[in-house]
């Protein structure tokens, strides 16, 4: 309970909610898109590095093999899950179910470092090898979702999934960031980090306040344009679904034998949806889903419910759970 | 001063099909194109700005592309299939041009 | 190919009035618009750039607009009080477009 | 509503040339003109992208500029010898205002 | 005197000089625009966040209420003052000179920004509040000028003030972000300061001299195309006004009680003229109005006036006459 | 040996082959041009700025003014040099040859940076007015290579160097910002730089991976569009002239006595070419130049032999040839 009202009166809540509201009322304030981008490349950028530089620390273990076969494995069933709960909840055609359900397998990059920023100010480590397991995590999803919209429209005509399509996903710029951050880290380890380290550290609250600013003021004008999507139904799935994905996560991170903070990461990634990589990849795969609905859920709902009310939860709860 | 009678085709089209669009123009033997960013719009389904995005996945850009009118009819159809389905319009007028390029 | 014929207005406008007069087109029952940034000019009073500049009160915005003609008539009429007495120019041209959409 | 007919020119050229052209728009007797950003397109000679780019000499920007039509032809042939040389397409087309003013 | 010298070799002064002479010069160096919004961004968040810790730390004191209400009783005050001596001064018309009023009634940002530089420089504290009078003093001028305005044209058709243009006035980003960054320092307090310390204080003085740079550059664009304008009788209006405004802050400033930074700093928000709310206003508010000539008095004149010159002198000033 | 294996496992290297690496698998990685634009200026502004204070500390030198009569000489002769070579080596016509003589007579800031940025690493200390050295050095070759193309083509008619274009590239941003920073140091001295310190030195290794992940993806971006350009010859060229350059300012270095870390830069600077001022000096002054064959060799073969191999020799032979 404290720290869910610690976690409220965060700077990075508190710029969110800033964000939403200055949105909310129609003020012209905003970040450029350039700034965004560069904030996602600083975030993405540190958290490869620093989860390169541990898993430098301690070598390749067991528990990093077997979370990211953990992730993957999520990533592919969670989209399952979705579309079966939303096909029942809601009246959405099949289409849009599938493309919804793509973005709930995948992960959000800044909730990853949002889950990261208040692990760092409890003092609570967690596997830096998690930065590895989030980039694995973005993309099965994606296929799943496919595989899943193939057979619902019983379409049988041209490959299941266009090559060119594999390319694109696979080398989505933020996977490649992350996972490049991430081999550097390895590859330079302490002298790496040495040398970054006042970068890397000094510099990352104030960025992810900034982010978070934007994310807020962008899932402020989302929400202003989605609203007429949200029949209770959808609203229900979009704050039900983070918690099955995060119980589920539980469940293989007590397996593995996951860190407090390890396993708390891994409930997050897995309650996340994604709104980078997944909508792109939606437009090319599934055109004819409307991209307004997904968003709006994932980014409007999803995304402020972990941020305010998961993370915080899912820290506590992970507690509870993890292999002391 | 002589000009020349060209068509000018314009594509307004969703930023992730954009490779598509311009790997079909790149089969025709045309001089090239331009592409000019669209920072915000209304469509059916309200209105989208970049302002703070990090992902062009919900951003227009219009492609221009100055051709012979003699090879319009035929990249029109080219990119028809492509755009159709996908969020885009594309349009053509006439325009003259002051170099006699191979356009 | 098929091609339907569209009226193509462009209004070029100082970026504070942007809102009103999308909020003009809105009220038409047109399919949307889109925006595109102009980064300098020059006009009767100098010229400008967008570079370096912390607000977008000096900086002008051309809205392009695909119509169907038997509406152009009264789009003008509604941004024309929006546009006079601001900085901006309005110009109409015919092109075609190759879906015949709800424009 | 009354329009007025106008000749739109539109001049694609390499941003290194950039004032050279509005140098010399600037010693005709116009209104003004707008630049607009170009950020990606293809040549003869390859695509290129902003993407990345630290300096704007390998860029594209597009200069419009709405003229009346007694002065195009002596615009495009003061533009044709600064832009021949250059990397560069220069356009015109028929378009009305719904302001008469001195274009 | 010493300080004055001290002022023109800071790097914050050289490097706004450094602008200026490229830009007379002709150069294409220049600050993407996006940068430069980057970088009000960032300036607003500190400063106001800065001044919301302050404000958590020393409490909701009478000094913040009385120097915001003195503050909104300046910033409607100016606008006459100005009107009366541009009419009498020059031969702008009435529209003009109301534009401008609302200008000189407003508050420069980066003005306020560099005198917190300079005070900081200096180990001079200010109160925190500061920030929050910053914003209160934005908006009301223009609401003052259009008063005027209307009078002068005596013109009755319509609201006085368009309620739409209330609320943008209102909720222009720059407002927004500077209190709501204010009212996050409050809420969050010392823990939230220490988070964002190294990000708030380190790149201050740098992202300070950046940001005048871009000044630099863009003012000395300005001036290159607004030079027309420059009538000695406009000039004098925009070294004159600065001080008027300047003693009527020092008067109410001594009257609340103000320490010596805090009544520098108020000395320099009444000095200072807007370039970035209030042009915007005026497109919507007073569209007949030359945006060239208020721009170039305000950003062309009086900010490089109030950097050079006046924030020493203000500061100086400030330790004769704040109470001890 | 060992120092080129620390090379290579820097994070700036590595950095920029994930960047290579990304674009040659047509990766959408990118860093938006504003926020390139931004990293520029910001090294500019830190090279210069403490290079300036470097010179406020030690004074204006004998060595100061050889080097740069000596940067000087070399930016004019390179191009003779480097044109002399592709018009034996290759089939280039005579003006694509001065225009890539341009290039290299020239030099590449950011190579700078790399230069400075191992050095540092390494705790060896270099002149400070290095900084002066290279933007003395930027504009030379360019005026060098226009004679050179001139007399190729028996053009005789015009002026040789075309008045506006003197000062466009005099006045290029680039070399305002260095030569301004600069003299802001050397303005501000030791004061200036403990104000600025953290954003001076904290920031700039992590800024320059950034900058190097991003010439890493327009390298290889390059490298995929003008890969038709590289025949052996040039490419031998490519790789040769760097020596050339090298070797001729180790001698120049020898003679004034600079010390280590001096030598090894000027080498650098003289090994280095440019691709920011000359190309938009090309496009004016020779338009006939195909502009891509240039920057292929400067961008996509040179810049990287010089960050990969060039650097690290450079430093190790600057260890046996500076004057002790
Ligand atoms: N009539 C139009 N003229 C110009 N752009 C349009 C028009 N209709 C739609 N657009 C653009 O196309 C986007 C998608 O439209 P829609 O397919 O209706 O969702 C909009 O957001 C606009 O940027
Ligand atoms: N003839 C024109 N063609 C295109 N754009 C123009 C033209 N005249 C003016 N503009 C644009 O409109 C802005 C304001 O012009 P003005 O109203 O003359 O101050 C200029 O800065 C240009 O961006
Ligand atoms: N037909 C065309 N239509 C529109 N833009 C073009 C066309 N051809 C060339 N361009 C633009 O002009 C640039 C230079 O073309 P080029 O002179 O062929 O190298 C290209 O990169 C495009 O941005
Ligand atoms: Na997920
Ligand atoms: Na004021
Ligand atoms: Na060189």
């Amino acid at each position: 309970m404290d720290l869910a009202i610690q976690n409220l009166l965060s700077p990075m809540v508190l710029f969110f909610a800033l964000g939403l509201a200055a949105a909310s009322a129609r003020s012209d304030l905003n970040v450029p898109d350039s700034v965004a981008k560069l904030l996602a490349l600083y975030l993405l950028m540190v958290i490869g590095f620093k989860g390169g530089v541990q898993v430098a620390l301690n070598g390749l273990t067991f528990g990093l093999i077997a979370t990211i076969l953990a992730g993957i494995a999520l990533s592919f069933i969670i989209p399952v899950i979705a579309y079966g709960l939303l096909t029942k909840m809601s009246k959405l055609s099949s289409v849009d179910a599938a493309s919804i359900a793509a973005h709930y397998g995948s992960i959000s990059a800044v909730t990853f470092a949002a889950v990261t920023g208040s692990l760092s100010l409890l003092g609570l480590p967690y596997e830096g090898y998690m930065a590895a397991v989030a980039a694995a995590m973005e993309t099965p999803a994606i296929f799943s979702a496919l595989i899943i919209a193939r057979r619902a429209d019983g379409m049988q005509q041209g490959p299941l999934i266009p090559p060119h399509l594999l390319r694109e996903v696979a080398l989505n710029g933020s996977i490649v960031m992350l996972l490049g951050a991430f081999a550097i880290g390895i590859a330079t380890g302490e002298r790496g980090y040495t040398a970054l380290k006042p970068f890397l550290t000094d510099l990352f609250p104030g960025f992810l306040c900034l982010f978070l600013l934007d994310m807020g003021l962008v899932a402020g004008r989302g929400l202003g344009q989605g609203r007429k999507y949200l029949s209770p139904a959808v609203v229900g799935f979009a704050v039900l679904m983070p918690f099955i994905g995060a119980a589920l996560a539980a469940l293989l991170a007590r397996m593995i034998g996951l860190s407090v903070g390890g396993t708390a990461v891994f409930m997050t990634l897995a309650a996340s949806a994604s709104y980078i990589a997944v909508p792109a990849a939606m437009r090319l795969a599934l055109p004819q889903a409307n991209p307004a609905i997904a968003l709006t859920l994932s980014l409007g709902v999803t995304f402020p419910f972990n941020l305010i009310i998961g993370i915080p939860l899912y820290i506590a709860l992970a507690k509870t759970i993890a292999a002391p | 001063m002589e000009t020349f009678p060209k068509t000018r085709i314009e594509i307004t089209i969703e930023a992730p099909i954009l490779s598509r669009v311009t790997q079909t123009l790149d089969s025709f033997p045309i001089s090239g194109y331009s592409v000019l960013p669209v920072i915000s719009g209304r469509g059916h389904d309200g209105s989208w700005s970049i302002a703070g995005q990090i992902s062009d996945a919900g951003r227009m850009l219009m492609i221009i592309c100055i051709v012979d009118p003699s090879k319009a009819e035929a990249i029109l159809q080219a990119i028809f299939p492509i755009v159709q389905g996908q969020i885009g319009i594309v349009t053509t007028s006439d325009v003259r041009v002051i170099r006699q390029d191979a356009f």
